[in-house]
């Protein structure tokens, strides 16, 4: 079966509070830099056997659901690709 | 009676609370269970201690909520048992979806270990019967990812259906940003399920079961009144 | 390699002393594994003569130098386990892992011995707290202490903290770690047994830290950042299965011998458990479950991937041992064999990769240490000194002085229920469990008296940490030490190095406390700088009664202050002189006898319960000291002294207390039988005030002033 | 001054334990899937004013070189994009 890498970005849902995003803009603002809307998200990689990109994407969106994302607080980007 | 703790790999107050919870409720048997095979058929009472549950990777409590033991809590739950979530217990229940809300870390961005005051804010459930409303304890908190979210919401409905268990207070019971440790909405501190028999809290009655040294406001909670709920028979 | 080999980390006089003992030369494998063996991290090859010269026999050693950690009887069939560790190169690379690891590390020699890991203490030293890569320095090492100790379940009791600019570019993290037992649970690290086993368990070895010890001895270049692969990653969570598995398998298998995989990894493990039993090994490196399957037979027998124990079993405990290892979902392989002929043998896939006596590796030669003086400056003569309203609060202020809750409150200090008095002044109090004996433990030195004299500050460290042990009404039963100097090949460091075991020694003999083991990290200089010398001590005092331990209840308003012990006289070696710029004389020894007085007096049952409150004049001396008691229970004082001048609120005596007490004449007639100088002071108040009165002048503060200025909120 | 998005991915360097993407991997497969190689990092976002968006990338990599990324354990991406 061929293997797929799928890299999802997960972030805060606009209008929760992220304090360590807060915390890396007080910081970055010490040190002399003008940043703004700093947020501090997840990286979440891994690879998958699969028949499809699509059966890949299919199967990774369950993995979120079932663990990967707290639908109560996060988003997701999904971007699937060949290995 | 029986008294059951479930046991993730990382959880690290699974044996301090089998000890607090051995003196505190004489007459009972008192057990840790890996969470794996873990059998809660005969049980009254479930405790999921604290700890950092698969080193609350990922997010706090959310591996361990994925554990097959947390069907047997919801059996456990469904059959009117009483379930006690203690800070990163709490957390799991929260990822299970067993109580409301989610976790983020502490506004102040790291761990903080200290004495807090809570004030009961309900008393409809068998962990809070020996309690005034209103009253004020001292407790311990440890915890790296105690800001407990809440849509306003369902805080207020939490609140009508008098399911706040505690809100963080200062000493004689005052609420407000500067007595909140962590950020949580509110201040709370613990919340219940429908029906209160289900209590998740950040801080730490086992660490307070101990009159011998002048920590004591945790034994209310852990021998619960249930007396009340035993004798009603639902158990 | 070729034979005018060059290896990195050993003297060409010690390549020719390898061969000689061999009889040949030595395979590139060998020469990475002895470079390991023989390094000055693995081997004392500075300090071993030295350290033979601290006391070790004590009443209560169980075991002492030597073992994985010392062990001390508590009485009732309980008894501790206890070490000190630097964890100082690491950290100056990557502070939060270089800390973290150094917490595991000390925390799998206790398990070792047989002990659960019940707290930790942590000895800090920083560069100043204004500069920003101290800054930087500090705040990872301060969070890696957290990460660590909250996550693996083990509460982080106490420690110390100063700073120094010497510490700028090489801060110290030394992490101690103490255990509980009962008697019949002990362990040691000797391997016996022909047709025994090894079996590795814990975590699966990956490419980590290969050459960490090597890298421990030398000096730290001001290119650290290539020795970035070097450095380990800690995992709490996985420390924590390792604990609970060992301890599982400890009390239900008859385990031969046990070590941690420290330095030199699974060489290091197994060539000092064989060097202990007299035996020799097969090691098969295919064995060794890897975390990357590209790791090759040296980098597999060198690595030092963190949280892996090394355990001597019967051939048919093996099976149920890893049975317990796959219920907590951690490795556990069989790596080797145990023979009867003293050698280590290494196989990859059956083929024999070296073999050479294990005394080769085990018996490093010692290094001779050149000649050296300290240079003591001259004394001074400070003149006359006014006190000042500002004196207090500005001391409060300072960075050594400061408060450290910021710091402690970043660390789980409760979890197992042991903790019964918590951080905040002097020893914390544990109980091995609840209703059994327990300690009082402390980390203590101090680097302004270091410097003067590493002799005379090697001995207060020690007299420090009894005092704060003595503060709990425990009695000192050993001592573990952690010696944090520079390069012994240059003459100060040499002097620094015989001065401050010197200063160990005698201090210890004079209290009659033995000395059960440490660990000495030399090499401390970043950048042409050495650190200033820092013996960092390590107290363990006896507790029978913890829950009745002083200081466990807070006291209340409306108690009986009492001074006890004699005033100091002048203002040698003092915060107070350094602050203010006075030129003073180097302080005297410790008042040993004063010491002796006052540990009899509060080991004394009825004295102990008299005493609500026991705090030790130390940095800032007494008026300092009562402003802690104030500024850490929230109560006020109302003080009157008969000496108001700047050697007695500020000098930094060695023997005085302040007692808060509920029953001021059981303490005083106490004292007045034992020949200890005890005055009454006042008393404590619920009036948020902090007054005191005396002949030069009286002085009052709000709580409020102190605090803004002891939190540096001011 | 014209604004720019950044976002930063950190990954932990090759050969660098993982403890997080080891058990997020264990969880995934006792719910069945069958993921490998899951490695756990970090989303760093934020906008900042530049001149041009060469300005902008050399300026972010100088907040990861001082602040937001650990270069001993960590590698990253970086991608500049204007707002
Ligand atoms: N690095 C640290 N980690 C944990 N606790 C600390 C640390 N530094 C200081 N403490 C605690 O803070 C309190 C005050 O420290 P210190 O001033 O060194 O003690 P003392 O009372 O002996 O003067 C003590 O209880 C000590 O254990
Ligand atoms: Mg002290």
């Amino acid at each position: 079966m061929p293997e797929f890498h799928a890299q999802l970005r997960v972030r805060l849902r606009p209008g929760v509070l992220d304090p360590a995003g807060q915390a890396v803009a007080h910081s970055l603002k010490d040190l002399g830099f003008a940043a703004r809307e700093v947020a501090v998200g997840k990286l979440l990689e891994l690879t998958l056997p699969a028949p499809t990109a699509e059966a890949a994407e299919a199967e990774v969106r369950r993995m979120a659901a079932e663990l990967l994302v707290n639908p109560v607080l996060e988003d997701f980007e999904l971007e699937i690709s060949a290995r | 009676m029986r008294a059951d703790i479930l046991v993730f790999p990382g959880s690290n107050c699974d044996i301090d609370t089998e000890i607090a919870l051995k003196s505190a409720l004489p007459g009972w048997r008192v057990e840790r269970q890996w969470h794996d095979g873990a059998d809660l058929s005969g049980t009254q009472f479930c405790v999921l201690p604290g700890g950092f549950a698969y080193g609350d990777y990922l997010r706090a409590g959310a591996l361990a909520a994925r554990s097959p033991a947390i069907a047997e809590l919801r059996a456990l739950i469904g059959r009117g048992g009483l379930v006690l979530g203690i800070c990163n217990g709490f957390q799991v229940l929260v990822e299970a979806g067993i109580l409301p809300g989610a976790f983020q870390a502490n506004t102040v961005q790291h761990f903080v270990c200290r004495d807090v005051h809570l004030r009961v804010e309900s008393r409809g459930s068998p962990f809070l019967e020996a309690f005034r409303e209103g009253q004020v304890l001292r407790l311990p908190i440890a915890h790296q990812e105690g800001n407990y979210r809440l849509s306003e919401d369902e805080y207020r409905r939490l609140r009508d259906e008098g399911r706040i268990a505690f809100t963080y207070c200062g000493p004689n019971g005052e609420i407000g940003d500067e007595r909140n440790p962590n950020g949580s909405y509110a201040g709370v501190a613990g919340v219940l399920a429908e029906g209160g028999r289900v209590l998740g809290m950040m801080p730490h009655p086992e660490r307070a079961a101990w009159p011998a040294i002048g920590r004591a406001d945790g034994l209310g909670i852990l021998a619960a009144s249930f007396g009340s709920v035993l004798e009603g028979g639902k158990l | 390699m070729p034979s005018d080999v060059e290896v990195e980390g050993l003297t060409p006089a010690e390549v020719r002393e390898a061969r000689r003992r061999a009889g040949r030369d030595l395979t590139a494998l060998e020469w990475a594994i002895l470079a390991v063996q023989w390094s000055e991290h693995c081997a004392y090859k500075h300090s071993k003569a030295l350290l033979r010269t601290l006391p070790k026999e004590g009443a209560a050693v169980l075991a002492g130098p030597g073992a994985s950690a010392g062990v001390l009887d508590l009485g009732e069939g309980w008894a501790c386990a206890a070490k000190i560790e630097s964890h100082n190169h690491p950290s100056a690379v990557e502070p939060l892992q270089g800390a973290a690891t150094g917490l595991g590390g000390i925390m799998r020699d206790v398990l070792a011995m047989g002990a659960r890991p019940a707290a930790f203490l942590d000895a800090l030293r920083f560069g100043p707290p204004d500069d920003s890569r101290s800054a930087f320095l500090a705040r990872g090492i301060v969070a890696g202490v957290g990460h660590y100790g909250n996550c693996v379940g083990v509460p982080t009791v106490g420690g110390d903290v100063y700073y120094h600019p010497s510490y700028q570019r090489n801060p110290l993290v030394n992490a101690m770690c103490v255990g509980f037992l009962r008697h019949g649970e002990m362990r040691s690290a000797a391997a016996s047994g022909e047709g025994s086993v090894f079996l590795l368990l814990g975590a699966s070895t990956g490419r980590d830290g290969i050459g960490g010890a090597a890298f421990a001895s030398v000096e730290l270049q001001a290119d650290a950042a290539q020795d970035r692969p070097r450095v380990q990653v800690g995992d709490p969570f996985f420390g924590k299965l390792l604990i609970e598995a060992t301890l599982e398998i400890l009390r239900d298998l008859d385990v031969i011998a046990i070590q941690d995989l420290g330095a030199g990894g699974l060489a290091g493990a197994a060539i000092e458990m064989c060097a202990q039993g007299g035996v020799g090994a097969e090691i098969e490196l295919a064995d060794v479950v890897l975390r990357s399957q590209d790791l090759r037979p040296h980098e597999i027998l060198l690595s030092e991937s963190q949280e892996r124990m090394l355990l001597c079993l019967r051939p048919e405990d093996a099976q149920p041992a890893r049975e317990v290892a796959r219920r907590y979902g951690i490795e556990a392989a069989v790596v080797g064999l145990i023979t009867r002929r003293a050698t280590m043998r290494f196989l990859y896939k059956g083929e024999c990769l070296s073999e050479l006596p294990t005394a080769i590796y085990a018996d490093a030669p010692e290094a001779e240490l050149p000649e050296g003086h300290w240079p003591v400056e001259a004394a001074g003569d400070p003149g006359a000194c006014a006190v000042r309203r500002d004196d207090l609060p500005a001391l409060l202020h300072l960075p050594d002085l400061c408060d450290r809750m910021p710091i402690y409150a970043t660390f789980d200090q409760d979890v197992g229920l042991r903790t019964v008095v918590r951080p905040g002044l002097d020893a914390a109090v544990l109980r091995a469990a609840p209703g059994a004996p327990g300690v009082a433990v402390s980390t203590d030195q101090n680097p302004r008296l270091c410097q003067i004299s590493p002799r005379l500050g090697a001995e207060h460290a020690v007299a420090e940490s009894v005092r704060n042990v003595l503060a709990r009404g425990a009695r000192p039963i050993g001592l573990t030490n952690c010696l944090n100097l520079q390069s012994p090949e240059q003459p100060l460091g040499a002097a620094a190095l015989r001065a401050v075991v010197a200063g160990i020694g005698h201090a210890a003999r004079e209290l009659g406390i033995p000395v059960t083991g440490g660990n000495v990290s030399l090499y401390n200089e970043a950048d042409g700088v050495a650190i200033v010398p820092t013996p960092v001590i390590g107290m363990i005092g006896a507790v029978p009664d913890p829950e009745g331990a002083i200081g466990v209840l807070a006291p209340e308003a409306g108690l009986s202050l009492l001074l006890l012990g004699d005033f100091a006289e002048n203002l040698a070696g003092s915060v107070y002189a350094e602050f203010k710029g006075l030129r003073v004389a180097a302080p005297p020894p410790p008042d040993y006898a004063g010491l002796r007085r006052l540990g009899t007096f509060v080991t004394t049952a009825e004295v102990v319960e008299a005493l609500a409150l026991l705090h030790d004049v130390a940095d800032g001396g007494l008026l300092v000291a009562l402003a802690e008691i104030a500024l850490t229970t929230g109560l006020g004082l109302d003080l009157q002294l008969p000496q108001g001048d700047a050697a007695a609120l500020f000098g930094e005596p060695s023997a005085q207390f302040i007692a808060v007490a509920r029953d001021a004449d059981v303490v005083a007639s106490r004292a007045a039988a034992l020949g200890i100088a005890c005055l009454p002071i006042g008393r404590t108040t619920s009036d948020g005030q902090f007054a005191l009165r005396a002949p030069q002048g009286d002085l009052a503060y709000s709580l409020g002033e102190l605090q803004r200025a002891w939190r540096r909120e001011a």
